[in-house]
């Protein structure tokens, strides 16, 4: 007996989708079969549509940055399991522009076969494809870990910059070109303190001892392997920082847009109180916050934890950031 | 048995999975994301639904061709399409062997891994579906033409319940697993349990 | 040792303060002593200063709601506590206007007394005040219930539509109508499978067997009295949404501004599927559904339920509701 | 004891709450939010703050004043301003009073009972603090004026503990815990137990 509030971990997808459709029906369009999202009202000046997807229960991603100035379409697998290609497929035809279209995939396994599969069909409908791969995580830069980082926190950003920048009418070259830029200035780190419920036997994922946490947890409750004590919050969060930007190689005076992500259960209070904690630390090293987005953007089904993620920016990619944008997740 | 169809087969292996799906989906969680059990199970159902939906005398490929589709164009994850791709290239096989016979199962078998692998880019030893399918593939080569069908199965199963058990020794270094380090070792790999049991399942 | 990310229940409430305005100092200050939140850039046209406040816990009501459009300061109370009146107080005299300020108050004693007190000092200075009393709770209409029902999720609602009717010069007085209007015309209910961690003992602040559901809770981990087994989600959607509209007695071809409210812990998936059965339901009464927002705005710490709440509307009330706000937790 | 100060009062009635913290949390939670134990003890530590602060020649009053504007002023919830406004009332009765008597501790206590049943509107029976409170003032108005301090906060102490247990057999009317309905039968009111260590702090 699960304790969400779904007849079944399907149903939490299904009822999800129609019931997003209808509470946004003025920003998207659902397509229920074979399951994706559509922007009611894009930036006319756009020639690239822009697709991303992925497993569902890391709400509002992806689906909440559909609309004008983001997303073009989201395709929504079950929860934690990539979409199937036909799902990316469909949705790429159905906003494919004149200069093709954009994938923006998180690097997992199966998020890259089922798009690289769509992608080869749409290639052979003769429609342009590239694919822009986001790899953030700093806990999986591992010599052991041959698939390379994970794609986490830093793909909300990496939508609303190209989403900014499609809108300029830049063509898929220069989205690549814009989209490698960010994803190779762009570093996550996360821990819990609880793992997510297990929507399929509806028990925790992975147990942990009272007051440790799990130090570089995956957005799917992947364990890293490593637990420390929660401890001070201020340390724990001066410790991810360094790690973000020892990993970026952030110069002092340096610049970057950031995001304080809940994964599910975490409070407003406790993310905000890891921002004062986060400013602190990045004060510290003489990195310039320029831009943060607080909240729980990029989550983890109903996981007690957070995650940090910095995006090397400058007054380009700044400009992006403010950029107008309507979805159901981000209005500015 | 000498009277496996491919329609027999894979009804058996929907079973053995439906069967499966809570210990599949305990080995995933214990080493990956959890969704592995659900992800096979909803194909398999697809599966069965697709096999009933085909016409009374559809030919041996065709039915390995729905539970392809089912596969490629209806189930996400990784482990949708990489099994996918497998029954496609069984489905190819067969229509190329004019039936569902041992060497048609070797082909496919061979065919098929080298579409995982290509797609996949696992090597054995990394603790995926990889680990079972290799030396089911080579044991189904090794076997002469004439080998009933269900022998050529019960060996090829043998070798992959052999290569799944394995997986348990070792760290993953792709897919979900490869990312919890240590945690996966002494857990067996789901992927490859979940081939020990397409290929028992034509036994 | 409480699983928050927080070195204390203090600390959770002050580190959430203070990287709030750090995160949002384009929007709103913060004055820490007393403690209070106010707007950065109110609009030139309002006459009547707006100023609610609660306990904290309940994020991101109401500090999320201070902003053009809609409240021109927020005091936050320690968790689960109303703020002291001398918070109430120096936030009014800040914001006061002209025709005075306008306390919107849930109706708990300790708010009710807190804000009473700070009303009583306003008038010394001779500032008028006023103030509007949200009780919206229909698991608190009882006779046995000598405080009234509770105030709830339907205090956002109220917030954002005064929040316009401000900003169009209205009076104290016809906000003070407006306000008991909408109030009249509001009914909230809510359920929890899970209880909220209790930040002070690090426990849930109570237990239900699985598959159990508390119908009727409140904000601060109330128990009802009532238990049900959880079942399937669009019967307690459906039940749920006859308490509603029983309540409110409303007609076939009434319209209402509805809000799915997640609780803490809730998932974006699930509340979605609400809405899903939601919207049906009400379709089923004839009754129209005019706008729905559907979020985790009046949370309870990471309690896992959710309510629903509808508020009778019109045209005039739907303008308001659409009318421009940017706070943190509104922008539109 | 007859050297009862409000000095020493309100350092002893801080360290039982203190002490009975954990407790008071327990009860509220039961029947209430939870926060009781949070707010009263914040409280008495910015009280015991205040009375540090405070010039040593201090008279009697200001030093319960110093009490009242901790709680008022620095407290919220229902019980801080609560008992704020109770101290606002012994401080006045004993301005007026010349003194720390029982004369000023009876008056206060029923001057602080008006001003907590006209705020908060609740009666006895409703399961609140006045339940408590309103015994105890009773009892000190039966005392005679020269009743030795000690005896008189003693007596009212037994009214108060007497008062604060009979909580325990009704439903709360007011308050968080007139939510809770039958969940509160059984529980004692925090906010009576309080009143009862009040009174007891003066013994
Ligand atoms: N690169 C790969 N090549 C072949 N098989 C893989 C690869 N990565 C993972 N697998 C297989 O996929 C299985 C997991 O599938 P599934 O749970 O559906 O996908 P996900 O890992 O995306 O959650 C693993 O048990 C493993 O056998
Ligand atoms: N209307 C009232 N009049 C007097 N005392 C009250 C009233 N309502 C509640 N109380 C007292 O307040 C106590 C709870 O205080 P506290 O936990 O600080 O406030 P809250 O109920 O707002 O969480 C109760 O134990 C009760 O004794
Ligand atoms: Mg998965
Ligand atoms: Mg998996
Ligand atoms: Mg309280
Ligand atoms: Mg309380």
């Amino acid at each position: 007996m699960s304790p969400y509030f779904a007849a079944s971990p399907d149903a939490l997808v299904d009822d999800a989708l129609a019931g997003f459709a209808l509470a946004h029906a003025d920003l998207v369009r659902l397509v229920p079969d074979p399951g994706y999202v559509t922007a009611v009202a894009p930036a006319p000046t756009r020639v690239v549509g822009l697709v991303s997807g992925g497993g569902s229960g890391h709400e509002p991603l992806h689906a909440g940055f559909v609309g004008a100035g983001l997303l073009d379409a989201a395709c929504p697998g079950r929860v934690f399991a990539s979409p199937h290609n036909r799902q990316v497929y469909a949705a790429s035809k159905a906003v494919a522009g004149p200069g093709g279209v954009l994938h923006v995939v998180k690097n997992y396994t199966g998020d890259k076969i089922n798009f690289a599969i769509a992608a080869e069909r749409l290639q052979h409908d003769g429609i342009r494809c590239a694919r822009v791969l986001v790899d953030d995580d700093v806990a999986t830069d591992s010599a052991d870990i041959a698939v390379g980082r994970r794609g986490t926190g830093a793909t909300a950003v990496l939508e609303k910059l190209l989403g900014a920048a499609a809108d300029t009418g830049a063509d898929l070259d220069a989205l690549v070109a814009l989209g490698e830029r960010v994803v190779a200035g762009s570093r996550s780190i996360a821990v819990a303190s609880a793992a997510h419920t297990s929507p399929a036997t509806g028990a925790p994922a992975f147990d942990l001892p009272a007051g440790e946490v799990e130090y570089g947890v995956g957005i799917h409750g992947e364990r890293s392997g490593r637990t420390r004590p929660l401890g001070e919050v201020a340390d724990l969060v001066r410790d991810m920082t360094g790690e973000l930007l020892g990993s970026l190689g952030l110069a002092p005076g340096e610049r970057v847009i950031a995001l304080v992500n809940g994964l599910g259960r975490t409070t407003p209070m406790e993310l905000y109180g890891i921002h004062r904690h986060f400013a602190a630390a990045l004060a510290d090293r003489g990195v310039v916050l320029e831009r943060v987005l607080v909240g729980s953007v990029v989550t983890a089904l109903d996981m007690r934890g957070f995650s940090l993620s910095a995006t090397r920016t400058d007054d380009g990619l700044t400009a992006l950031w403010d950029a107008p944008a309507t979805a159901p997740a981000w209005k500015a | 048995m000498t009277d496996t169809t491919a329609a027999t087969w894979l009804r058996a292996f929907a079973t053995a999975v439906l069967d499966a799906e809570d210990r599949l989906t305990a080995l995933d969680q214990a080493a990956g994301d959890g969704d592995f059990g659900a992800n096979i199970a909803g194909a398999v159902r697809f599966t069965l639904a697709d096999l009933d939906a085909l016409a009374a005398g559809a030919a041996e490929d065709e039915v390995i061709s729905a539970a392809a589709s089912a596969f490629l164009d209806r189930v996400g994850g990784t482990s949708g399409p990489l099994f996918g791709l497998l029954f496609q290239e069984f489905a190819a096989a067969t229509r190329q062997a004019g039936g569902f016979t041992t060497a048609a199962l070797a082909a496919g078998a061979s065919a098929g891994l080298a579409a995982i692998q290509r797609v996949g880019e696992a090597e054995v030893g990394d603790k995926t579906l990889v680990d079972a399918l290799s030396p089911a593939a080579d044991a189904l080569s090794a076997l002469p033409d004439d080998t009933p069908l269900a022998e050529a199965f019960a060996a090829a199963a043998r070798a992959a319940d052999e290569g799944a058990r394995s997986t348990a020794d070792v760290r993953a270094r792709r897919g979900r697993a490869s990312y919890v380090g240590d945690h996966a070792i002494g857990v067996v790999d789901p992927g490859a349990v979940t081939v020990g049991l397409l290929f028992a399942a034509g036994t």
